[in-house]
Formats: structure tokens, C-alpha cells, sequence
């Protein structure tokens, strides 16, 4: 699962389960460079789910991993990719 | 803060959670509050001998996400539950998560009970200032003026009484061996449309201290001061400001008793 | 001095023979008729006599005792409580969840004159609590009725091996004149019998969890465990039917009774045959399952009446009515506020009985 | 003569209102009406139905075995279909349900409930909310829509029927409310049954992975 | 829109049923699915509809609100308090002071699946806690069920007026279903009744005291005592039966049943009708005093199969064959868990049972 | 001290005493309270308007010496009980007498509400540190080390619990308007054989101030430092030593609240 | 055979005690023996009843409804006389219970037994001990000489029941109880029954009036 | 009941009921003078009861009352001579 780190891609591989997510927007808001967002469809079960940007309105993920830690759902997953 | 941001592990794959979605709402503490036990059970390669007590509130259905065992409390009795079985088998890891209608209403009786016996088991309430699971009445910790199904005009303390502060209540017994209060939810900061986390991030590492209270023998408490966006009807992200403007300063986070200066280490 | 056998009162030869029979823990709040039952267990922790009882507390209040007791009885230890009338309202919502959560578990009432605060004289009031679920949701539990003090001193060994054979919370109801009589008896010496707890929630196992809840959020789910404590109350009705008879081979009249109400039963039983009266006795030793099958025997074998000696306004009455089903004749025979029936009451209602004709009416009831 | 309807879908998309509002729409019109929410969890988020019995003479039951109408407002409430009684009708919001098995003897009617109320911003009661919301009233213009008259004789008993039934609080969304109420009405007089594009909005989301990067 | 009748949820019309019957004090703890009663409630406190209405309060607890209610009707005012299977549970300690003291008082049971904390759906799973005293000491109260929402509105006036005429608690027994369905109702609007209250505990007067208090501590008072509410209970048992008859006339099988399962029942008596099966309902409208003499009549009158409809596992059953006394056979028709039994199962039930001969055996019961 | 020294009436003349004998063992603080009770009741004219709640204690037959309305609570919940009757008639006198253990045992949770609540009700505690009417078990208050029939080897506070301190308990909680503590036995002096009786002159004075608090809208709670010779097993003087060299150590009396200055008159 | 004693008295009077001590007595000599408290209110200070059923063959009822034997400690538990059997006896503690209204067929022994108690403060455990109460044991030993046998033979089974109840604590009050046994069994066997000074010690003391004054 | 005052007597009439008196010794150790003590005798209910001596040990009765405060049992009253 952990990927090799790359220049071309985000420090972090987030990962949403857009089936999981209900779209609260907390990750969202918590995301110092805003590298979130809600999609505007609707999943099964009618929220709108979250997805992450390769770079957000104000610079790109920082794998803080704020968006894991505050997930009510366990929809969300940062993985630092500097880590073995 | 907790030397885990960016925690590499995949929700499911927390072996300390069953992977189940859970019936919270969107953006509740209680959902988080969930993840943050897992890790810190995880922490202290706990699942074994860990055993929840599930309360009746929104945390009901606790059991049904972390992976481990479980026995389901009576209303208000989780503290009383909890002591039976840690009585009975001093190895377990026995915690329970409670309401604070469930704690501090119906149930203060036995939280004090266990409380000032100083039974060796971590407590840990979510205090959203309402009756989540029944649909929003009026909870101990509602604070003066809110409005919910049976404060119409919103609470009058005259006649119901000031709102109870249940960490300042145990400060008063000599039991507790560890008494903290996080403030859980996300929280607003100087720029208007982004919020801090820390709460999740402190509310993790007073887990692991209450666990570790409790296996030195201590009784350990953690209050988390959160919110309930469905029955204070407002939207989510208001329910957080909400609980930053009101909620904090009548509950002030905080390390109220660390009797075996397990935050110091 | 060992000579003399051992004169205790029944509460404590309750306490004695639950520590006998293996017992753990003990929660419990004071009340007067039982509290001799705490009483005698406080010192009693930690000594090599009794090695498996490690905890007793005394609780804030029975609500607390009870759900001490269910947390220890989750991790399949042996746990009891003990209390009386007021008390055992009190812990009926945690009996309720005993019995949704299928926990082994022994409760005790030694009952007292009431309702309300009421008094401190025997009465068997409770009789329809503790057979019918005093608790909300419809759940039955096992009833066991002592009617000496040995046998207080017998029946927690009885209680435990039901309570975890079944998984179901046991309840022992016995009454004040019982639990304050002081009887000789001998000292029984039972190894404990163990039993399987591999459901108890004491850490999951790898991927074997141990959950135990009452809640069950879907209408089918609940229906289904609803069905599979009721199949497991029939099964024990099927099997766990106890009583003892007492001269009722060619007996005109049977008595039933239970607790205290036996022993006065059984003298006038005595009595009455020596006036050439044929008359005998059941005593139910679970009050729940009732022993129905023996009186359906009984009915099957001729007996056509049925006087039943209780100390309420008529309770058990109504169990040994539907066992008999209108092929007989029941009456009942009752005093209450902690006065026990006198044997000329006794005596009087069975002549009456003996002589009437054998109208195959519905229960009646008379006061004593 | 006894009908009966039966909505579900999941806590928040405004279903007990919908059966509320069509319990008080059978009022409006003097009938007899029984109706009974049903829901699992003490708490929000799960299933919730509600069943609207309405009839001329005072109902005996108000039990609904096999109902005429069932609304399924979202994938899970499939479930219920069984239950319809042959020649009912199914009514699915087709904004969030994936394409449904056809059973012979039902009558189905697609609408696609929360794209149409989506649509419906311009009359949002704030600039900018989202309108989705207002799903359930488009479906209630829908089941109108399957009995008998005209929007125009229809829309008096709804508006009285919105009036009676918002709270304080909902009344600013009212003019949204019927303006939905109207588009599934029409939506349904001018689409009829099944005539729905072959997309299935309803089908999972694809998990939104970061970057290009394999997993 | 005054052209509408009202259109009320149960539990919202028994709580204005309450006020017109002049309601002065509420005390509950929420619990779904009665929890519309306090909210209802909550809002009316000191409107000039309801100048009566003085009192509303939210409790900390179950046991706190009955034991409020105690307070408040000891004054002779009229007190309700509601709530659901687990908190009925935990207010049987006061009800049974509250008898024991003769205070009348109204307990709302909104009967939900357990037991445990089970589900919220309808369950009839509380009957013997309500009928029998689900607390301790052998004390009886009057249970009331109604089975619709014009029903739930109307019984308050007369649980209250039972209450003062007799000073005994009142239960209205109902259930999920009926608390949570929605119907149109008329707009009762009667003043309420007066009673007297004189022997209320509001100060003394010169040298009458007034003492309200369950405690005897002579045996001979608690028996007077005990004796005294029984002759009560058999007085209200002699005149306060209350039930309905559907189609009972010339029925071959009758069905007894009440609450949610009289409306189906209700429907099955016109289904079966219509296909020519000679069905009745007697629906118990007092469930304590049951409506025995009823059942009496229909035997007499010729029937000989009752089928008995309810939410357990077969509670009023035992009522019915009590009252049938082995003259006509008694069957019972059970679903639990939140899940009512089917139209068809209720219709097989019924032809199993009108074409077996007639056996005249004791009650049998069978799941739905 | 009170003015009423020598107050010259004689019982049974004291119309707010019925004359019955009690039941109360010799020398028992119960009996005082009684007396005080109807003295202060009188001092107040309000014989007719008073209701006593009768608690399950050792007191619960003090409607039989006490001269007025009464009713009586279930075991612990008299606060309740009382709180009922005065917010049903806010006219009437409401007052209570409760034991340690039925008011810091099982009914904790009542006397916490209605204290937080602030009823306009008076409670007096009589804390004798034990269980007197069911022979002398351990109460909440028991201190540590005293034997009791339920602590056969002397009451192990790592087990139970330290002593509960109702008073302090209830100072933490904004409610209360009037919080009292009275050490009511005779108390020996600096000459051995000689006791003072400054309980039983301050007792009536709290008593007084507590009624004024409650008519004034406020709640009133007095404790009364007791004992109890017969559970205890020593003879009455030497319970009287214990009571003051034991009890009035863990439970100081003294005025803790009085929020209204009723004792500055 | 079946025997039947009941001990009346109040609190504190060692009712319970002595009740006890006979049943042992009795199980001493190899004999069933049945015995049962009952007390009025939870308290103390009430009404204290035991009674002692003893048979050689187990016991059926433990109730006793017509003693055998009937030990009135004080006044007011003369209201249980009614109960004795005919030709049962009436053991009264002469010294605080008022003469006592004759009743024929009964055999009445008064036993001072308070006031010997008193008069064996030579045998205090502590000097200065007030020994009254140990009227109990008086009464004990008056019971027993009801029966056969000499002092020296019912000696070794009082000592071994008393070795056996008392409590540690009360370990050293064994020579005053034995003393007090033996005192009351030697009154009845010298004085037999009835053989009383006429005085009424138990009659109501006058109210003590402070000074000469009229009151 | 109230007695004129005559300086033969006490200050206070001091009044015991015998039969009501628990013999607690109570009253006997606040009076200061010693002006109480227990009788030998028994009531009916077996107490040794209080009686007043017109003067005690320390001295003469001081109308303190305190001997009424004290009392259980509403078994003693003092009644100063010189309250009218
Ligand atoms: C004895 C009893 N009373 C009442 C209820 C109903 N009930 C369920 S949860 C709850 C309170 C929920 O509030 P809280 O404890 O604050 O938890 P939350 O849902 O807010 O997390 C109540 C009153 C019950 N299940 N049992
Ligand atoms: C529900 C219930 N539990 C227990 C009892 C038994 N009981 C009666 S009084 C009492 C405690 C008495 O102690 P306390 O309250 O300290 O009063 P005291 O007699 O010491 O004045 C108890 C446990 C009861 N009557 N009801
Ligand atoms: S890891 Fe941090 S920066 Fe990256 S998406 Fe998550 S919150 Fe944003
Ligand atoms: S925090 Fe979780 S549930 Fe909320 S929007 Fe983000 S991924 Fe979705
Ligand atoms: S009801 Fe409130 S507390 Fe419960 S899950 Fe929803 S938001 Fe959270
Ligand atoms: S038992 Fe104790 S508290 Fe009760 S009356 Fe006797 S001495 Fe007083
Ligand atoms: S009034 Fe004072 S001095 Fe006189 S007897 Fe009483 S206590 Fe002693
Ligand atoms: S205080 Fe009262 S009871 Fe005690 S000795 Fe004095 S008069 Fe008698
Ligand atoms: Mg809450
Ligand atoms: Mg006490």
C-alpha cells in the first residue's frame, strides 16, 4: 500500500472511500492547503464525498495527516510516502 | 501533541476496528472519538484484554466498530459495569464511553460511586450538551438559554438547574486519579474558514494516559467537550464554533488531576 | 465444639452455601430481611476456606449492586446479589438485561411484608415479580424456593449450575421467616462445579469477539433472540421442573405451597392424617418453570382439590388454576402483613374442602 | 376505499415529512388517515419509513402489508419492493438509485427527485444553499401527479397542506417547497412511467485516489 | 387550517388528552418511544389554555420523576408521569409505594421491544409487570389500554378519574405502534372532572394531620392494611371492567385482544367476516381489572374458542384461560421483537382453530 | 446562641410534638432533632403549612412525634419526594429529615438534583456515619477504619472509598443557598465529666435560618454531626467522645454557604 | 417430642441471647431444634420475641402458636400470655414486670431476675459494671431448672453453649452469664413457683418533681 | 403549671418523666452543678431515670435549661421561676 516517493506526486497518499464518506467537510476545513473538496455527486447513499487535489488553493498536501486524525468515518487516509 | 500525525494505518486495517460504517451522523465526534480508541489501544497492544462497556446514548453501538470485546451497560450504569468486571479480573483494560445524559443524569450515582472507590478504569464522556440518541432533549450539561425538545424557550436555569460540570464534580472526591477534559472538535482559528485539530490529537494522547492511569491502578476520566449539529439544529461546522464559543468556556479543557504525572513523562 | 451440628440463621446458611458452591463476587445493599447475607460474606474474603471468593462490596444502592454484578457475571465469574422487597423493584431493569445479555447470575429476595416500605414479616408477595418477569420486556428467569434452612443452604449450588447451564440470572425467593430461622443442619461439603464460559467477554481472542448486548436495532434480529429465550425458557420448562411431594398418593385434598407456607403445610398434613383426613402436599421448589406437569399427574390420577396456601392475596393460586385447567377444584388460602395462617385456618379450609362437592369452577381465593 | 403508501429512505432526506405531507393532503380532502413512521436506530442515519393508510370510513387497521404505493428514495429501501401488492406502483427517486429489477406487474416511475431539486437554487430561501434537500417534495408533487386532476387543482390543498404542516421555522422554504412540489408533478405528467435516460447515477463512486499513483 | 381535524401522534394526543383532564405536574426522563409525551408537554407549561397545567419538569432520571409524582400527588394533585420498558422497570419501587400510600397518580408505559434495551419497536411484553405489580409486595393498580389515537387522547380523563375515586395509581399500558401512529381525531373539549382531596398532606388542620406513609411496623396494621387494599383492588375488580365487543354475538371463535393488536384483529374480524368464518373480538379496555365477567358471559353463551393476539410470548393468555376456566380452549397468537403477526397468519390461526374439535384443554400458545 | 434558652414549654405542650414515646434508642440525636424541629416549626408559626418528608432511616417514624403533615419517601428519595410537594404547593413549609445513608447512598443522585436545582426545600442530615435502623452497616460516611457489620476488619477506604462529605459535595454545586453543619451531641469539655450542649442551641438556630432560606425561595441544607452508640458498640458517653474526636475532624462544622445572610440578622 | 418456648421482651434485654442459648442447650442434647426471631420495627428499642421449637424428630413447622412456655421479660409482653397452652408455664422477671393477673391451669414463676443480676456486681468483668443485664442468663438457668436434673449436671452443657455463642468480645462476661445461670436456676429451685414478695416493683415511677414546690 | 418564684427554691422547676426517661445521662452531664442524676430504680421499660436534686454537687440549678435542650425524649423540662 505505502508507495515509493515520487517528485511528481503529493507527499502524502490520501485515500478516500467515497462510499464511507459522508461528506462533512471536516477534513475539508482542517486542510491548511485546501487539497479537499467535496464532490458534487451524490455516493449511495446520498452525501457528497470527498476528494483530494494533487495541489490545493494554497499549496500542496503537507501529509500533516490532520485530515486522517479528524475523520469521523474512517474514510480518509494519509499515508506519508517519506516513510518506509 | 501526539508524536502519531500522519499515523500510517488505513481505517479497517486498525485490527482494533471492525471496519463497520457506523450509524453516527456526518461529522460527529462520537465517529472520531471511536478511531482515536482504536489507536490507543493499538498503542498499548491492548486488544486482548480489553474489554468496552457500551453505554446507552449514541455510543451504543460502539462495540459494533471497534473490535473488541464488549458488554453493554444499562443507562447511566457503564461505571458500575465497568467496576464488575475489573473487580472480578484485574488484567482486563476495562473503559467505557458514556453520554453525558447517561453520566452525569441518570447515571451520576454510580460515576461518582466508582469515582471515590478509585476503581481502576478510564471513563471517557462525550459531553455534546444534549440527548443525542433520543432526539435532543435537554441534558444535564445544556447550557442556560439553549433551545431543545424540552426547553422550547430555551433552558431556564431557575427551575432546571445550572449546567453540570462533571469533571469539576470528581475534582471534588479524592478517587480520581486522573481528570482531563479535550475539547474534541474540530475548532475555528484567526482564519475564518480553517479549523485546528488538535482536539483529536490531544483527545488520543488522553486516552493513552487514562489507559495508563488505569493499569498503574488509578481511576481515569477524560471529558470530551463535543457537539450534536442534528439536535442543536444548526449546520456541522456551525455546531463547532457553536461548541467553541459556548461549550468551551463552560467546560475549560484542560488537565484537572494527574495524580501519577503520566503527562509529564 | 464440633460436637453440635451447625445452627444457623438461613440467610447465613444461604451466604454459606453460595461460597460452597464456588462463588466470586458478592454486591450487594443492606436491607433488612436479608442483610445477614452480606453480613456473613464481609469476612469472609480472601480466607482459605472459600479460595475462589476474591470480592465483596458493599454498593451505593441495588441499582449499583446489580450492575456490578452484571459486569463481573460477564467475565463468567460467580456473582450475587441479595436483597429484599423494595430492593429487588430496584434491580429489576438490571435483571431485565441479565436476562436479555443471557448472564449467569443469582439474586436473592427474602421477602418482606408490603408494598412500599411495608414491614419486616415474611410474605411471598413477590411471587409474580420473580416468576413473571418483574422487569420490563417479557423475559422469565428460573425461581427457586427453599423451604429450610439446609436447604437455603443447598439451593445456591442448584442456582449456579442452572444459571450457567441455561445462561439465564437465577433468582433464589425465599422469605423473612426463612431467612431469619435458625434450623440445625449438616455440613455439606460439595467440591464446586465448573462450568463452560467461553462466551464471557474477558479480551477477544484473534478474530474471536465476545460481545454482550441487549440491543438489537433490527425489528428481525430482536425477534429472533426474542424466540431463542423463549425456546430457552420452554426447554426449562420442559426439563427443570421441581417439587416434592408429601402424602399425595390417595390424597383427597392436596395443598400446594412454597417457602415457609410448606412447613406449616406439611404439620397439618401430619395433623389431618391423624384424623384420618386424606390430605397431601406439593411444594413447588422452582416456582418458575412451576411444576405443572405434576399436577397435571396429580389431576390425571384422581385429585380433584387443590387448596393453595400462600402468604399474598393469591399468586401461585393463579399457576396451579391454569395447570389444572378447570379439571379441579383450586382454592386459596391466604394471609398477609407478615401473620402466617394459623393451623385451625389451615385445618378449616380443608374440611370445607374436603366435604363440598367438586364444582370444577375457576380459582377462588379466601383470606385466612 | 382504502390506499396505501409506503415511503422509505434514509434519515435526513425528509421522509416522514413526505408522509406527513400526503397523510394532510388525504385530510385536506376528508378522508380518514392513519400513518406510522418506522425507524431503526434510536439515533440518526438509518433506514426510516412511513406508511400513510388513508380511507372514507374509519380505518380498522392501520397497518400496511401490502401497500399500493411504495417511494424508495434511496438504494437500501429496494428492500421494501417485495412488499408491493401486485399492480402497485414504485415510485424511485432516480437521482440516488441504481437502475431497478424490472418485476412483471408493478407500475414504476422514475423521477429523478434530487437532481430536479438541485435544480430548484434560484429559489433556495438563502442564496447559495443547497436546494437537494427538497427531494421530497418533488417526489410528493410525483404521487399527486399519479392520481387524478390538474397542478391547478391540485396546488390549493398542497399549499394548505405546507401551511398547516411547516413549522415556524420551515416556513421560509414554503415557495421552494411548492415550486418543487410542482416540478415532480409535472415531471411525471410529462415523463410517465420508465421514461428515464439509461445512466445509473446511482451506481458506487469510484474511490478518489491521490494522484496518479498505483495504490 | 381549522378545516382539518387534528391529526396527532399517540403519545402527543394522550398528552393533551392529559391536560384537558386537568394535568397540574409532569415529571419524566425521555426515552424513545415515548418521548413526544414530555415534549409535547414542555411547551404548554403556563398557557391559558391549560391554566391548570403548572408543572413541567424534566427529571435526572425515572426514579427521580416517580418519586416527584409521589411528591406532587401526595398533595392531591394530578400527576402523570411516562416512559418506556426500561424505565417502567425503574419506577416499580414507587409505584409500589405510591399504592401502598393510596396516591393516585398516572404511569404512561409506551411499550417497546426488550427485554434489555431491546428495540423500539411495539411489544404487549410489559402486560404482567403492569397487570401483576411489577414492584414488590403483592399491591395491584388499574392498567388501561387504549388502541387508537382518539382512545390515546380520551383515557387520561378516566385513568385520572379511576385514580381519585379509588387512590391508586393508574397505568395506561400502550405501545410503540399506537404511541407513534399518526390518525385524525375529534376535539374533545370536556372540563375536567373534581374529586376530593381532602385527605391530601397539604398542612394539618388544628388537629387533623394528614400522614401519608407505607410503613406498618405492626404486623396486624400491615395486614389491616394489606387487606384494605385488596378489598379495594376486588371492589374495582367487581366494577370497573371495561371492554368492547366486535361481532362477538354469534361467534364460533373469539378473539381477544388489545392495543395495537385489536386493530389487527378489527381488520380480521372483517376480512373473516366477509368470508363467512363467524369471528369476534373482545378487545380489554381495562387490561387490570380484566375483563373477566365478559369472557364469562361468552362462555356461557356458547363460545368455546378464544384466541388470544398479543405482542410476547403469551402473557394474556393466562387472563383469558383464568377466566375460561378449562371450559373453552384458549390458544395464543404471539409475534414479538417489534414485528406484528400477518393478516394471514392471524387467518390460519383462526381456521386451525374453527375447524378442531374442541378439546377443552388448558392454553396452548403458539408464534406467529 | 439562641434566645430561647430555658424555653419554658414543656413536650406534648409543644403542639408541634404529637407526645408519643419514640422509638429512638437513649441518648440518640434523633430525639433532639425532633424536639428542635418542633421548636423551630413553632418559632415559625407554621405548624399548618408544614409537610415533613419522612426518609428510611432511623427517622422515617418521625411523623409519629412530629405534630404535622407528613409524607414518606422511599429509601433515599425524600428530596425528591419533596421537591414534588413544593413545586406542586409552593406555600407549604417542606422539610425532611434524612440518614447518611439514604441521602449520600442511594439517594445521592436526588439530594444532588435538587440541590443543583435549588428547591425551595429545607434537609437536615443526620450523619451518624453508619446505618442505624438495619443494624449497623458501613455507610458513605463511615471514616476509615471503624468497624462496622459490613467492614468486619475496620472500613479499608482503598476499597470503598473515602468517607463521603455531603456538604462539601454539595458546596461545589452553585444551587444551595444555605449550607450548615452542626455538631449536634453534647461534646465533652475541658472537664471530664462535664459535656456541652451548644449542638442542640445551634442546631434549632440552623434549623430557623434554614426555613427562612427555603421561604425566601432558596434551598436549605443542614448537616447534623451524630451518632449512633448502639451500631457503633460503645456506651453513649463514649460515643459522644468518638462523634467529637473522630467525626467532627472529617466533617468540621461550621456555616459553609449562606447566600442570603440569614445568620448576619 | 415436641417443645415450644417463647422469650418476650425489648431491646437490649438480651431477648435474642437467651433464646439462643436455650437452642443450644438443646442441640447439646442432641435434639431438632427450630428458632426464630421477631422484632417490630427495624430499629431498636421495639418489642424483641424469640422462640424455640425443639423435637427429637426433624421439624416439621417452626411455628409456635400455643407455647409450652412463655418468658415475659418485661411489662409489656404480658399481651402474649393469651398464647400459652393450658397448663403451660409463665416464667416472669418479676423485677421489672408489675403482678401478674392470675390465670387457672397456668404455672407461674417469677424470677427477680434483674435484681439478682444486679447483685452480682462482684462478677463484673470490668469493676463497676452495671451486671442487670445479665438478667437473661438469670432467666436462663430459672428455664432450666423447669426441668430435670441438678445444677452440677446441666452445668457442663450451660458452659459449653456459652463457650460456643459468645462472641469474642464477650468471652469475658462467660463467669458472670455461668454465675447468673446458676443464680437463677438455684432461685426456682428454692423458691418454686409463685413464691414472690408481694411488692410490685415494676409499677410506674412517679415523675420526680423538682423541690417542694406544687407543680 | 408555672410556679411563682420563692427563694426556697430552685430557679428553674425542673421536671422529670419518669416513665418517658431513657436514663441516657444526657441531661446529667451538661448540668453544670451536678443538680441530676440517675435513680437505682427501674421504670416499666427498664431505664434508670433522671430525678432533680434541689441542689447538686457544684452548686445550685441555674435555669440554664440546658437540661431540656439536651434531652431525647421531651422527658425534662425547666421552667425558669422567674419568667412570669
Ligand atoms: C432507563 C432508560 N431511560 C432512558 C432511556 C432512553 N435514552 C437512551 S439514550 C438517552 C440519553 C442520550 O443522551 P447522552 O447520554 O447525552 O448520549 P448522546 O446520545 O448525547 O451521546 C436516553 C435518555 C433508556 N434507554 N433507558
Ligand atoms: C430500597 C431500599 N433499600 C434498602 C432499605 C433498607 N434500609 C432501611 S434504612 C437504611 C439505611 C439507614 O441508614 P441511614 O440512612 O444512615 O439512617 P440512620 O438509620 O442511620 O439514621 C437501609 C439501607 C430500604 N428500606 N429500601
Ligand atoms: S495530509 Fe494534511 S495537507 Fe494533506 S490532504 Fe490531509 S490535511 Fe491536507
Ligand atoms: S472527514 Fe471523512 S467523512 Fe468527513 S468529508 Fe472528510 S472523508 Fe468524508
Ligand atoms: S445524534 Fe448527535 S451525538 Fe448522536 S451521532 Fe448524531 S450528531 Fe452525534
Ligand atoms: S440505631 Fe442508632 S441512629 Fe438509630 S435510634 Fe438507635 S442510636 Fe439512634
Ligand atoms: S436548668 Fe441547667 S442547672 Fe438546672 S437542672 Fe437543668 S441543666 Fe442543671
Ligand atoms: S436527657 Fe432525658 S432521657 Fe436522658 S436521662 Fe435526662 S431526662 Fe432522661
Ligand atoms: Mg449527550
Ligand atoms: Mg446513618
Amino acid at each position: 500500500m505505502v508507495a515509493t516517493v515520487s517528485d511528481a506526486l503529493p507527499r502524502a497518499h490520501v485515500s478516500v472511500d467515497a462510499e464511507r464518506c459522508k461528506g462533512c467537510d471536516l477534513c475539508v476545513v482542517v486542510c491548511a492547503p485546501r487539497n479537499l473538496r467535496l464532490r458534487p455527486e451524490f455516493n449511495r447513499a446520498g452525501y457528497h464525498p470527498v476528494e483530494f487535489r494533487y495541489q490545493g488553493d494554497r499549496g500542496e498536501c503537507t501529509a500533516c495527516g490532520l485530515c486522517y486524525w479528524v475523520c469521523p468515518d474512517f474514510a480518509i487516509t494519509s499515508v506519508d510516502r517519506r516513510v518506509p | 501533541m501526539s508524536a502519531a500525525v500522519g499515523y500510517a494505518t488505513k481505517w479497517g486495517a486498525l485490527p482494533t476496528l471492525t471496519g463497520a460504517p457506523t450509524h453516527y451522523c456526518a461529522g460527529c465526534e462520537h465517529g472520531t472519538l471511536t478511531r482515536l480508541l482504536a489507536s490507543a489501544i493499538e498503542a498499548r497492544q491492548a486488544r486482548e484484554r480489553a474489554v468496552l462497556v457500551s453505554s446507552v446514548g449514541c455510543s451504543v453501538l460502539a462495540h459494533e466498530y471497534l473490535n473488541v470485546d464488549a458488554v453493554q451497560a444499562p443507562h447511566g450504569r457503564a461505571p458500575a459495569v465497568m467496576a464488575g468486571i475489573k473487580r472480578a479480573r484485574p488484567d482486563l483494560l476495562v473503559f467505557g464511553v458514556q453520554g453525558d445524559g447517561d453520566a452525569v443524569s441518570i447515571g451520576l450515582l454510580e460515576l461518582v460511586n466508582a469515582a471515590n472507590r478509585g476503581e481502576p478504569i478510564s471513563i471517557f464522556l462525550v459531553n455534546n450538551a444534549i440527548y443525542g440518541m433520543t432526539g435532543g432533549q435537554m441534558a444535564p450539561t445544556t447550557p442556560a438559554g439553549m433551545v431543545t425538545t424540552t426547553t422550547p424557550n430555551g433552558r431556564d436555569v431557575a427551575t432546571t438547574g445550572r449546567p453540570f460540570d462533571a469533571t469539576r464534580l470528581l475534582l471534588g472526591l479524592d478517587g480520581p486519579a486522573y481528570l482531563r477534559r479535550v475539547f474534541l472538535p474540530v475548532a475555528p482559528t484567526g482564519s475564518a474558514d480553517v479549523f485546528n485539530a488538535r482536539g483529536a490529537l490531544d483527545g488520543e494522547a488522553a486516552i493513552r494516559h487514562a489507559f495508563e492511569v488505569q493499569e498503574r491502578g488509578g481511576f481515569s476520566f477524560v471529558e470530551f467537550v463535543s457537539t450534536c449539529w442534528v439536535n442543536w439544529k444548526v449546520s456541522i461546522l456551525e455546531s463547532k464554533r457553536y461548541a467553541a464559543r459556548v461549550l468551551a468556556p463552560l467546560f475549560p479543557p484542560g488537565l484537572y488531576r494527574d495524580r501519577f504525572g503520566v503527562e509529564a513523562r | 465444639m464440633t460436637a453440635l451440628p451447625e445452627f444457623l440463621k438461613g440467610n447465613e446458611a444461604l451466604a454459606y452455601g453460595a461460597l460452597r458452591a464456588g462463588l466470586t463476587a458478592f454486591y450487594g445493599y443492606p436491607i433488612t430481611p436479608s442483610s445477614e447475607i452480606p453480613e456473613t460474606l464481609a469476612a469472609k474474603v480472601g480466607r482459605p476456606e472459600f479460595p475462589r471468593f476474591r470480592v465483596f462490596l458493599q454498593a451505593a444502592s441495588e441499582l449499583e449492586a446489580i450492575n456490578l454484578a452484571i459486569g463481573t457475571a460477564a467475565t463468567g465469574a460467580r456473582t450475587m446479589t441479595a436483597t429484599s422487597g423494595p430492593g429487588f423493584s430496584l434491580k429489576q431493569e438490571g435483571i431485565s438485561y441479565a436476562a436479555a445479555m443471557e448472564l449467569p447470575l443469582l439474586i436473592v429476595n427474602v421477602n418482606r411484608a408490603g408494598p412500599g416500605l411495608g414491614n419486616l414479616g415474611p410474605e411471598q408477595s413477590d411471587y409474580f415479580q420473580a416468576t413473571r418477569g418483574g422487569g420490563h420486556g417479557g423475559y422469565r428467569t428460573i425461581v427457586l424456593a427453599p423451604d429450610s434452612v439446609p436447604e437455603m443452604a443447598r439451593l445456591p449450588a442448584l442456582a449456579f449450575s442452572l444459571a450457567f447451564r441455561y445462561r439465564t440470572p437465577v433468582i433464589v425467593l425465599t422469605d423473612a421467616f426463612l431467612g431469619q430461622l435458625k434450623e440445625d443442619l449438616p455440613v455439606p461439603d460439595v467440591a464446586p462445579e465448573e462450568w463452560d464460559t467461553s462466551w464471557a467477554a474477558t479480551g477477544a481472542r484473534g478474530p474471536v469477539r465476545h460481545v454482550l448486548s441487549s440491543l438489537h436495532l433490527e425489528l428481525a434480529d430482536q425477534n429472533r433472540h426474542s424466540r431463542h429465550l423463549a425456546a430457552k425458557y420452554a426447554e426449562i420448562a420442559r426439563t427443570e421442573q421441581r417439587s416434592e411431594d408429601v402424602a399425595t398418593d390417595d390424597a383427597d385434598v392436596v395443598l400446594v405451597a412454597f417457602g415457609i407456607c410448606a412447613r406449616l403445610a406439611r404439620a397439618a398434613v401430619g395433623s389431618m392424617r391423624a384424623r384420618g383426613l386424606r390430605v397431601g402436599l406439593l411444594r413447588p421448589i422452582t416456582l418458575a418453570p412451576f411444576p405443572r406437569d405434576r399436577i397435571d399427574d396429580l389431576v390425571l390420577s384422581g385429585v380433584r382439590r387443590f387448596l393453595v396456601l400462600e402468604l399474598n392475596h393469591g399468586q401461585m393460586v393463579d399457576d396451579v388454576a391454569l395447570a389444572a385447567a378447570g379439571r379441579a377444584e383450586v382454592r386459596g388460602l391466604t394471609e398477609v402483613g407478615g401473620l402466617l395462617p394459623t393451623s385451625a385456618a389451615i385445618g378449616a379450609a380443608v374440611e370445607a374442602m374436603a366435604v363440598s362437592p367438586t364444582p370444577l369452577v375457576a380459582a377462588e381465593e379466601v383470606d385466612a | 376505499m382504502r390506499s396505501e403508501a409506503i415511503v422509505a429512505g434514509h434519515g435526513g432526506q425528509g421522509v416522514l415529512e413526505l408522509a406527513n405531507w400526503l397523510a394532510y393532503y388525504h385530510l385536506a380532502n376528508g378522508r380518514h388517515v392513519a400513518s406510522t413512521p418506522s425507524y431503526g436506530p434510536e439515533t440518526r442515519g438509518g433506514k426510516v419509513r412511513g406508511s400513510v393508510v388513508a380511507a372514507d370510513a374509519p380505518i380498522d387497521s392501520p397497518i400496511i402489508e401490502t401497500p399500493d404505493l411504495l417511494v424508495v428514495m434511496n438504494t437500501p429501501s429496494l428492500d421494501f419492493v417485495p412488499m408491493l401488492r401486485p399492480g402497485g406502483t414504485l415510485l424511485v427517486n432516480r437521482s440516488l438509485v441504481a437502475e431497478v429489477a424490472p418485476r412483471p406487474g408493478l407500475r414504476v416511475v422514475e423521477v429523478p427527485a434530487t437532481d430536479l431539486a438541485a435544480g430548484l437554487f434560484a429559489f433556495a430561501p438563502e442564496p447559495g444553499l443547497d436546494t437537494s434537500m427538497a427531494a421530497n417534495a418533488v417526489v410528493f408533487g410525483a404521487i399527486l401527479a399519479l392520481g387524478a386532476g390538474e397542478w391547478a387543482t391540485v396546488r390549493g390543498p398542497v399549499e394548505e397542506v405546507f401551511r398547516h404542516t411547516l413549522t415556524d421555522r420551515k416556513q421560509a422554504y414554503r415557495p421552494l417547497d411548492l415550486r418543487a412540489t410542482e416540478s415532480g408533478f409535472r415531471w411525471v405528467r410529462d415523463h410517465g412511467a420508465g421514461a428515464l435516460p439509461a445512466t445509473a447515477p446511482g451506481a458506487p463512486l469510484a474511490a478518489s485516489n491521490g494522484g496518479a499513483a498505483p495504490p
